[in-house]
């Protein structure tokens, strides 16, 4: 199936139709797909899955570190699984997730499509701003984390195709907004690839770097529209690969503009925000932003909101990269 | 470890941390005082002091109870078991279980101690960590005792290398690491006086003790115990003698390094930490634990919001770890006092580059 | 397979199992210590498992058509590493690495090791994976089965009641768990740490076959994994009574002797005790 | 103070009828909210709080209260609707459920909520968390008792049966566990989803006192309820058989009423239904 007809496909369509579409594809190309859920079988997607491949999908129940255990098991035994999770269950099943998936570097996907803000109304339960440092701690795992509904077909195929091992994918429940869709569709289909652990730099600019991922693409870019306003060049990267980190690109932003931000829908904590300070301390030290939840619970509300109170918005990217290159120099707590 | 063998003679008798009494402070200080820089030959086991200090807390506070999953006799919890058994709850192996527990003893007005080794109580318990500790802020202090790479041999699934990333990420909990025995029990009395969710790492085995009686443990505050303006060490838990051993090998060389022991991971005390940016221009963080989500990524993290300066990071390089003893562990993971050594002379090549002072606006 | 000549077999399974005590005695003491209690409880059930009843191939470990197992039980790790290595995996003298980095040999299983098809160490994992690799089995149609041994203790985690749930749901008569019921955890006795009885209920309540058997009897341990499985449509589970310690007097049924290290003059009684054992049931 | 009141089965029956209306109420509102396991657990949510539980909604944090966790935090508007029915907090704050800044959160949460006694909404954490209160209550020789609803697809939770386990061994008889057992879970029938029969078997091979009753029935709640609090050395679990979308014709008994808020004109249709109940 080319680039073209997926976009096609998932024109339009929520992170997790995406995933649930492009799960069904891949099933039919590979019987060594299967699909083990916990009582969210559906509310992953996977259900157009489940009803075509009915002896390929386990729902084992709401009993996620059964799940994730069935998975390790079913790849001993040459499967290909996706374990379908809730994002707040990850820290349910950390530990099977770490002993008997990634320990044992096994070829299983866990899939989320409800970290972060996403499930805002849901309560705070139903958040999920720690994922990202649960599973960025654990050796032998790769994230990934999609932007628009076509990079989330692109990127479900390619990890279950290509990328051997334990991986995490990390996708929205909700649309992704039209910014993100148009510049990722932009980059596909005029040839663009996917390659795991290599950031896309998807606008170029001098002054100041914005890293994202996932959701918060579309605020970047929509931050850099802002930044330009005022004359401010600001580089947008795409960091679908959360773990390993495309470090290279990192040093590029680090030396070649004078600051970088980064966004994600996490606690600025365990993320990629870390992970960008990380790289950044050890190279040469410009000053980082980090855009994100500042450790703390957040309310209940719909997701957009939830943004604007937490300030994971275009207008705190802006702020924070003025702040940066006005050279003042001050903790954002 | 062999590293920590190379501890020469104590300088003063080293005042016995083992005893019991509520130590009643002539001076009223109201600041974490330094104390003497140096690890004394006396090795003292950490797990040990940790089962004393909860016994003399449970001995003083009736509202202390102790939880535990089938690990009493390695966590020393067994002390408290054999001291107070009214007050102990064996859960059996039930780690999540025993979580839920603590949460609901707290809010009938118990301080509940739940221990069990770190990688089950980050792990294992995680969601029930957030979910019914964290979220609602209960009074419950969670105990991670065999932690980071040495634990007796027990292998990959037994050692924690990631529980100080975890539990940072959940707002909510204070992360106390402790360098030795007596960091560890006064800060036991901290965390039981202090209301809210703790988390409490501590080492399984002997180390050298640093501080001494007279020092007074603050939460969220680093101690400085050494100075220097070459660089800055910065250190957790029972790296800080290996970073201090480090810090003497290179005063030899002429190189006067400063070590700061941040024994409250979070809150991290940022002022410490941009103290020591701004005035020595180069940190290495040192820390039994992965590189990732601990001491590293908080020191990271507070330096490129507030100072930019070249950070070098010693600890676990994102790879699970195996049996072994301390010693081999100690060389093959790069925990060794040459890993810090090297660690220094990566950073001052970069602070001599300049790297850091362009935007460095202190 | 075995099944011409009972007395000849329980003979041969006997000697293999003691041979396995010693190795396992020398390997321990050698090594500094370790689960001394939980690796003597274990061993007769590992020595019938793998000289009487799986089907496997020691110089093909991957085999295609093996049947499988997983020791949830990771701390008898060297219970297992005993066992294969008399059965051929790889030769005894690894066996002597212990103490070595990089070693395969470990306090918990390492899959470094020959035999071992997945680590473990942490208590409650192990059913659940093999769950997977039963439902993987019946999916590809294999005749493989799928052995799993957990210690009692372990049962207190919900993940085995989440595991023996969805083993019964999948209808798993390819699935086939042990428990070494010794009665004894880490700290104490498993029914003063939280009471496991009455135990078979619980399994039979979760969809189980259950059958019990003496631990420390190849014959009874035989029968009981010959007939497996029990019911048709159900996984079976087998209950099999265990002295932690077996054969160690000093160490039977104690508490402290759930780990640590032997005295050299405590290992010397120790292998001549199971000499004297050797001799007498010879 | 009044500890309990004596009330008839008539009056209760109306408090859960007006309890119902105000879920409906509060979901369409805020157009979220899970209807179904909110409905088929209002009765004996009634029963605890106006009849079995020693409460004082003057008062949510006096010390000597029965407690109560809703393990199955997602029915928090049913919850939200019998406390302020109970006078926990004013009724006009139910309309604010689900909203940003908001005291109603999705799930409960016990730092907000006047009367919630613990936050959840994560499965199968509430059951430790109620035996942890109990075990605390025996250890300060209080006697309150704790009582906790699940839900049944809950139970395929393994913490679940680590608390069983635990609260038998520790002999908690003032504890109470009460399913609501409607049959439904988020994506179909518990029974083809990962099946928890027998039911009854389970919890009494791990040591509990079990009783069997219809979770609509009121008087047969409170009665079951009662006879628990005389059980001694062991604790009681209640299967209390239930309804999802109980009292709402078109809600009962379908799987795609677990959480879809209701329109306008459906929730109509509801508080029409209920009124002539």
């Amino acid at each position: 199936m080319t680039v073209g007809t997926l976009a096609e496909r998932v024109r339009n369509r929520a992170g997790r139709d995406a995933f649930g579409e492009a799960l069904q594809l891949i099933g039919r190309e590979n019987d060594a797909v299967v699909v083990v859920g916990a009582d969210d079988i559906s509310s992953l997607r996977g259900n157009a899955f489940a009803a075509e491949f009915p002896d390929r999908a386990f729902n084992v129940g709401i009993a996620e570190a059964n799940a994730s255990g069935v998975a390790a098991g079913l790849a001993l035994g040459g499967k290909i699984p996706l374990v379908l999770l809730y994002g707040f269950t990850v820290l349910r099943a950390a530990e099977q997730i770490r002993d008997d998936v990634c320990y044992p570097n096994l070829n299983v996907k866990v899939v989320t499509t409800s970290s972060g803000l996403v499930m805002g109304e849901g309560g705070v339960t139903h958040h999920c701003t720690e994922d990202l440092a649960v599973t960025r701690s654990l050796a032998n795992m790769t994230i990934v984390q999609p932007a628009s509904a076509l990079e989330t077909a692109i990127v479900t195929k390619a990890v279950v195709e290509r990328l051997k091992g334990p991986t995490f994918l990390r996708i929205a429940r909700c649309r992704y907004e039209d910014r993100a869709e148009q510049a990722l569709q932009d980059y596909y289909l005029g040839g663009g690839a996917f390659e795991v652990g290599k950031a896309v730099t998807l606008r170029e600019g001098d002054d100041i770097t914005l890293i994202a991922s996932g959701l918060m693409l579309s605020i970047a870019l929509h931050a850099a529209d802002l930044l330009a306003e005022s004359g401010v060049s600001a580089r947008v990267m795409n960091m679908h690969t959360i773990k390993p980190l495309d470090s290279a690109a990192v040093i590029d932003g680090v030396t070649q503009t004078r600051g970088i931000v980064t966004l994600e829908d996490h606690n600025v904590l365990g993320g990629i925000g870390e992970a960008v300070c990380g790289v950044v301390s050890e190279t040469r030290p410009i000053p980082v932003r980090r855009i994100g939840v500042r450790d703390t619970y957040c309310a209940i509300g719909p997701m957009d909101e939830l943004f604007e109170k937490y300030g994971l918005t275009a207008e705190a990217t802006v702020e924070a990269a003025k702040e940066i290159l006005a050279g003042g120099s001050r903790g954002s707590r | 470890m062999r590293s920590l063998r190379r501890t020469r003679s104590a300088r003063e008798p080293l005042q016995n941390s083992e005893r019991h009494e509520r130590e009643v402070p002539t001076v009223d200080e109201s600041k974490a005082r330094a104390p003497r820089a140096e690890p004394t030959s006396k090795l003292v086991s950490m797990r040990d002091a940790f089962g004393k200090g909860l016994v003399d807390a449970g001995r003083r506070n009736d509202r202390i109870v102790v939880l535990d999953a089938d690990l009493a006799s390695s966590t020393r919890t067994s002390m408290f078991a054999d001291e107070i058994p009214e007050r102990f709850i064996q859960v059996g192996i039930a780690e999540q279980n025993m979580v839920g527990l603590a949460a609901g003893l707290s809010t009938v007005g118990y301080i509940p101690f739940a221990c069990t080794f770190a990688v089950f109580m980050s792990k294992r318990a995680c969601e029930q960590v957030s979910t019914s500790v964290a979220y609602p802020r209960l009074n419950v202090k969670l105990v991670g005792a065999y932690s980071g790479l040495y634990t007796g041999k027990t292998g990959a699934t037994h050692q924690s290398l990631e529980d100080i990333a975890i539990m940072r990420a959940i707002p909510n909990i204070v992360v106390v690491v402790p360098a030795d025995a007596v960091q560890l029990s006064k800060a036991l009395d901290a965390i039981v006086e202090y209301d809210g969710p703790v988390y409490l790492r501590v080492a399984r085995d002997a180390y050298p003790v640093i501080f001494d009686e007279s020092y007074r443990f603050e939460l969220g505050k680093a101690v400085v115990l050494r100075e220097g303006n070459d660089a800055s060490i910065v250190a957790a838990g029972i790296m800080t003698q290996t970073a201090l051993y480090a810090a003497e090998q290179l005063a030899r060389e002429g190189l006067q390094l400063r070590v700061v022991n941040v024994s409250t991971i979070k809150p991290i005390d940022r002022e410490a930490i941009c103290k020591a940016a701004r005035e020595t221009g180069a940190i290495v963080t040192v820390e039994n634990h992965s590189i990732i989500g601990g001491l590293a990524s908080s020191v990271a993290e507070v330096v490129t919001e507030e100072c930019p300066v070249p950070v070098e990071k010693v600890g676990v390089t994102d790879v699970f770890g195996e049996s072994g003893s301390n010693e081999d562990l100690t060389v093959k993971y790069g925990l060794s006092v040459d890993s810090v050594v090297e660690a220094v002379s990566r950073v001052l090549a970069k602070k001599r580059l300049g790297l850091g002072r362009r935007h460095s606006t202190g | 397979m075995l099944s011409e000549a009972p007395e000849q077999v329980a003979e041969m399974l006997r000697q293999k199992s003691m041979e396995a005590r010693l190795l396992l005695i020398n390997t321990l003491h050698e090594s500094g210590g370790g689960h001394y209690g939980g690796c003597l409880s274990e061993l007769d059930i590992l020595a019938v498992l793998y000289n009487g009843i799986l089907n496997i191939r020691p110089d093909d470990p991957e085999w295609e058509g093996r049947d499988h197992f997983i020791l949830s039980k990771g701390h008898g790790a060297i219970g297992l590493a005993s066992v294969l290595a008399l059965r051929g995996f790889f030769p005894r003298e690894v066996l002597k690495t212990s103490k070595k980095l990089d070693s395969c040999v470990g306090w918990h299983t390492t899959i470094k090791m020959p035999g071992i098809e997945h680590p473990t160490g942490s208590l409650g994992h192990g059913l659940s994976v093999a769950v997977g690799l039963a439902v993987a089995k019946k999916l590809d149609k294999k005749q493989s089965r799928v052995f799993v041994l957990l210690g009692d203790g372990e049962c207190d985690e919900g993940s085995v009641w989440e595991g023996a749930m969805a083993a019964s749901k999948y209808r798993l008569d390819n699935l086939v768990a042990i428990v070494d019921r010794n009665g004894i955890s880490y700290d104490s006795r498993t029914e003063e740490v939280m009471p496991l009885e009455p135990f078979a209920d619980k399994w039979k309540a979760f969809g189980w076959a259950v059958r019990s058997a003496d631990g420390h009897s190849v014959g009874d341990l035989w029968n009981a994994f010959s007939a497996v499985p029990f019911e048709a449509g159900k996984p079976s589970v087998v209950i099999a009574s265990t002295i932690k310690g077996k054969g160690v007097s000093f160490m039977e049924n104690s508490v402290a002797w759930h780990a640590g290290p032997t005295t050299d003059e405590q290992y010397r009684t120790a292998i001549k005790e199971l000499q004297k054992r050797a001799e007498v049931a010879r | 103070m009044e500890l309990s009141r004596a009330v008839s089965m008539d009056y209760l029956r109306e408090v859960s009828i007006e309890a119902r209306r105000n879920v409906m109420k509060m979901i369409t509102h805020a157009q979220a909210g899970h209807v179904g396991g909110a409905l088929s657990c209002m009765d004996i949510l009634v029963a605890l709080y106006f009849e079995v539980m020693r409460v004082d909604p003057a008062r949510p944090r006096w010390e000597d209260r029965d407690r109560f966790v809703l393990s199955k935090g997602h029915a928090s508007v049913a919850l939200y609707a019998v406390l302020a029915e109970r006078g926990f907090f004013p009724k006009r704050d139910l309309m604010t459920f689900d909203q940003i800044g908001s005291r109603l959160q999705g799930h409960v949460d016990m730092t907000k909520t006047p009367g919630v006694d613990m936050s959840t909404g994560s499965l199968g954490h509430g059951l430790s968390a109620a035996a942890g209160m109990a075990l605390g209550g025996k250890l300060a020789s209080k006697d309150f008792r704790v009582h906790a609803l699940l839900g049944d697809g809950e139970l395929q939770e393994g913490q679940v049966w680590e608390a069983v386990m635990f609260a038998a061994g520790r002999r908690l008889d003032n504890l109470t566990a009460i399913i609501d057992y409607n049959k439904l879970q988020l994506y179909g029938a518990v029974a083809e989803m990962l099946p928890i029969e027998p039911l009854l078997m389970k919890w009494q091979a791990f040591g509990w006192h079990t009783m069997e009753v219809d979770g609509h029935d009121m008087a047969q709640i409170i009665g079951s309820l009662r006879r628990a609090a005389m059980e001694k050395d062991r604790p009681t679990v209640i299967v209390a058989h239930t309804v999802k979308g109980k009292g709402v014709s078109f809600m009962e008994r379908k799987v795609e009423w677990h959480a879809k808020p209701p329109t306008h004109k459906e929730c109509e249709r509801a508080l029409a239904e209920l009124r002539e109940a």
